[in-house]
């Protein structure tokens, strides 16, 4: 696999999973403007994927659908954020406000980049992941600010999931950390959160060693495709 | 120079003329307008009923969406159950415009004292369901919801004029996934056919009791919310349905289903009202997880809207 | 499908779907000595399974993996009530209570019935079921008359599955309601609970017409085998 | 006639004698018999830190449990798990022939203050995985714990006989998945060499930090509850391992593993202790995960142990 088909791959995984989790809160978000709001969110996020892997099976006449659903977890190459539980509200904001303000950065250096396709799609992913992150960050702000509960609740996510963050600026993202921290320590700062130390820095994604819960998740995901082998849908 | 009190006064005893003027010219009846009290509460009723089923009907169908077999079957469904979302606000929003609140609604529907359409209470099995709800579910309720289009009450009828727009897309999407099946390996039309003939009589059911049997529906006539009879809706369907499932290449699991050249429309075999009867009080297979589940959603997000409330409270301190 | 096979396939998918929820509770349950009586059972009802499908596929040549792995839910004839969500510890209970009761019931008939095959395995599954429910039933007077909480649990637990019990009483089953009755409400006056009314009375399970639930059972349960066609583990 | 004082006083100036003569004679200390405190506290800290790693070790392969690929696989996997929580259950009660409690014990588990096994907190990705453990870290764990059927104190010991007969029924078994996967398709076979490489390093590390650097060591060796080194151990289990892998047809991941005739051993490289350390530490792949698993496990069964004490309680009135 050439290296850009590698980098659309692991592209398109963060964008499938984020997809396939923000989707499970379809008709179970706090208010029916926020189910509309995740559930448009894992439409783009869901666009970008296919867009991504169609690109990333070109070279070995792959396509979405077969990298959607015919590998497995040892195969996907999304970061470990991606793929951990929902939890409450809070841990899924805090999850969409991390990657999102990532992708955002991301999809801004690769649409300036020297491969135009994958420029075209990041040119056209960065103006959702902008909406993301904002919408993101507007909720790390209610929350932050918001009751005591709320407070807790979102310090506590942040907490829980800061460690993963440090996996997305691997390889060649290192760069994009610097901006990606003065975002998000503005944000958690406007939210009254305290912003954690670094230190555990898990990771494994990019090279196939997820969490136990991914190919829980993807034997939900590919059960149907991959009962009827060869079908059309 | 009148007493507002005064002209509180005129405006109800001329009121009542009005309205009926306004009813009888088919023109729209908007919320500024006198309405009789039991126009308003019918009204009210019915439009919350709607808005409490596109919630609640989100909940079969999003049952699929983590198993979508195609990642672009995925994204139109995920966009379906979005857009019943959505459909749920406005119409919400078209019952606020009768001095209710969207809460008031929400909280009467969780503690069960509103219903909503009694077909969403039946579970999804196979993805070929998602087909047959595009196709049957939406299509009773395109043919249930187009005369709602020229209801009497204006914002209503806007709504409806939206929302079908949006349906018949959604009916199409659903017609073709089960082409799709039913042209596809001999498992999927298997599939497909399974699916017809699970939700083909519920679907029926949805166009309410027979005529004979219908509370309700005379006033709603004269009062023109409704338009046209149970019965003749669900004819209507069933017409309908009988030259798209030869399309389809499907079989409509009704046996005594024949063309009447007298009558020119189908004979057909009513749906067993008793299991409808059963399945609104509350006793059909999915009632109570379909309950438990908005319920718990609506639970478990209340500290979210309570921050966003205090948030907001002190953005205008 | 004979008589017998469709007798035996029910049976095995009675014990299959409650051995695979109970099994859920593997590392989870309220204490060790209990987590380990849950695994017992599971394993006594999976055993006694594995017999039941094993007999149920023999005229049609299929292995009891080939019946455990290679049916969707539409094929799976259990009753609903097995498939439900294990709930909190008292719903588990509870289900336990009235499938164990009623397996016992049923397999002393079937010992002393014509088919010797069906009648060796209920021989053999009958001293378990009897087991199964003495634990469940200990367990449904401790939680009845322990706390305020465990009573009113067990309580909603109790009211929450009988509507599901109906359904173990078709066809044949018919006459061991009776008994199944006099036993189940012995157990719930001696815990000081209510024996809910009748009513509501769901079925489908027997000609394949389940719950939401079962498909994502069985999706997590099947997901490994389905993914090696043919392959031996 | 002494007076209990005496006795005791007698007993206490005679009992490290008497002590140590028990342990110089390879004889069993038992519960009544005087022992030094920091021998208790040890063996406390020691049997404590293995029992809770039997139960946090039922979790990943738990995580397999739902998903076994047969019914027998299914039936074997479960029942290995739950002798897990069997043997946390001896090991919790040699523990309280001690004079702690178990709940005080678990207690301390739940809240961090005490350890389990670090080989937990990685995650099982594949089925293979269950194999990999069965075969490496069980074969690692026996290795551990033959020795210690012979440790000084007695309970202990017969734990760790019943134990070390169980545990070597389930090292076979994990043998056997693998050598059924290593001759079975190209694609179980990749996926037993994957299972491999993960867990071969992590396992070599369950023997502990190398003799240099253990803490406890010494002193343990002296009281006979240790027998050998950890390096000793380690080097036994490399030598296992290598004659083993070879039927299985499955590399270890080492390049620098080579038989040494020298020292009638293999040279191998060693585990990144580093890694091990952090992993103690708690910045394991799942740490967090098992810790959380067991607490919430631990808080949910809260109101059944107490409606179990209310209960008993009302049959002692």
């Amino acid at each position: 696999m050439s290296d850009t088909a590698a980098l659309a791959l692991q592209l398109g995984d963060d964008a499938l999973i984020a997809a396939q989790r923000l989707a499970e809160w379809c008709s179970r978000a706090p208010e029916m403007e926020e189910d509309i709001a995740l559930a448009n969110i894992a439409l783009d996020q869901l666009g970008a994927a296919r867009l991504f892997l169609t690109y990333a099976g070109e070279a070995t006449n792959r396509t979405e659908d077969d990298l959607a659903y015919l590998r497995d977890d040892r195969e996907f190459r999304n970061a470990l954020l991606v793929e951990l539980d929902n939890g409450d509200f809070a841990v899924t904001i805090g999850k969409l406000l991390f990657l999102a303000v990532f992708q955002r950065l991301r999809y801004e250096s690769l649409a300036k980049g020297p491969d135009r396709r994958l420029a075209e799609i990041a040119a056209k992913a960065r103006t959702e992941s902008a909406y993301h992150a904002e919408h993101a960050a507007l909720w790390t702000v209610r929350l932050g600010d918001g009751t005591d509960e709320s407070h807790q609740r979102m310090q506590a996510a942040v907490d829980a999931l800061w460690p993963y963050t440090h996996e997305l600026f691997e390889g060649d993202a290192a760069d994009l950390r610097r901006p990606w921290l003065a975002e998000i320590e503005r944000t958690l700062g406007e939210a009254t959160l305290t912003r954690p130390a670094d230190g555990w820095a898990p990771s494994g994604g990019r090279v196939g060693v997820h969490t136990e819960e991914l190919s829980k998740l993807l034997a939900e995901m590919q059960v149907l495709h991959r009962a009827h082998p060869g079908a059309t849908w | 120079m009148q007493t507002s009190a005064e002209r509180r006064l005129d405006h109800q005893t001329e009121a009542p003329d009005h309205f009926d003027a306004i009813v009888a010219a088919d023109q729209k009846v908007e919320p500024r307008d006198w309405m009789p009290e039991a126009y308003r509460k019918t009204l009210i009723r019915q439009i919350a009923q709607h808005a409490h089923s596109e919630i609640i009907g989100m909940q079969p169908e999003g049952n699929w969406i983590s198993r979508a077999p195609t990642l672009k079957r995925k994204a139109i469904l995920l966009a379906k159950v979005q857009d019943e979302a959505g459909h749920g606000l406005y119409l919400y929003a078209a019952a606020e415009t009768l001095g209710v609140d969207r809460e008031e609604l929400v909280e009467m529907l969780v503690d069960g004292r509103q219903k909503y359409s009694s077909i969403f209470n039946y579970p999804t099995l196979t993805w070929a369901d998602i087909g047959a709800i595009g196709w049957l579910v939406d299509g009773a309720a395109i043919v249930n919801q187009v005369p709602l289009c020229r209801c009497s009450y204006g914002p209503y009828a806007r709504a409806m004029i939206r929302i079908c727009k949006e349906e018949s897309f959604h009916q199409r999407q659903g017609y073709e996934i089960l082409h799709t099946l039913s042209h596809g390996t001999p498992e999927q039309k298997a599939m497909a056919q399974d699916a017809v003939n699970r939700w083909w009589y519920p679907s029926l059911a949805m166009f309410g009791p027979p005529d004979g049997d219908s509370t309700h529906s005379e006033r709603s006539m004269a009062w023109k919310i409704k338009r046209f009879s149970n019965d003749e809706l669900r004819q209507r369907f069933v017409d309908m349905c009988v030259q798209q499932a030869g399309v389809l290449g499907l079989r409509l699991p009704d046996p005594d289903l024949r063309w009447n050249e007298e009558r020119r429309a189908h004979d057909y075999t009513q749906p067993d009202y008793d299991e409808l009867m059963r399945v609104i009080k509350g006793e059909g297979p999915c009632n109570r997880q379909r309950m438990a589940h908005r319920r718990r959603a609506h639970e478990d997000g209340a500290w979210v809207r309570e921050a966003a409330r205090a948030y907001a409270e002190k953005q205008h301190v």
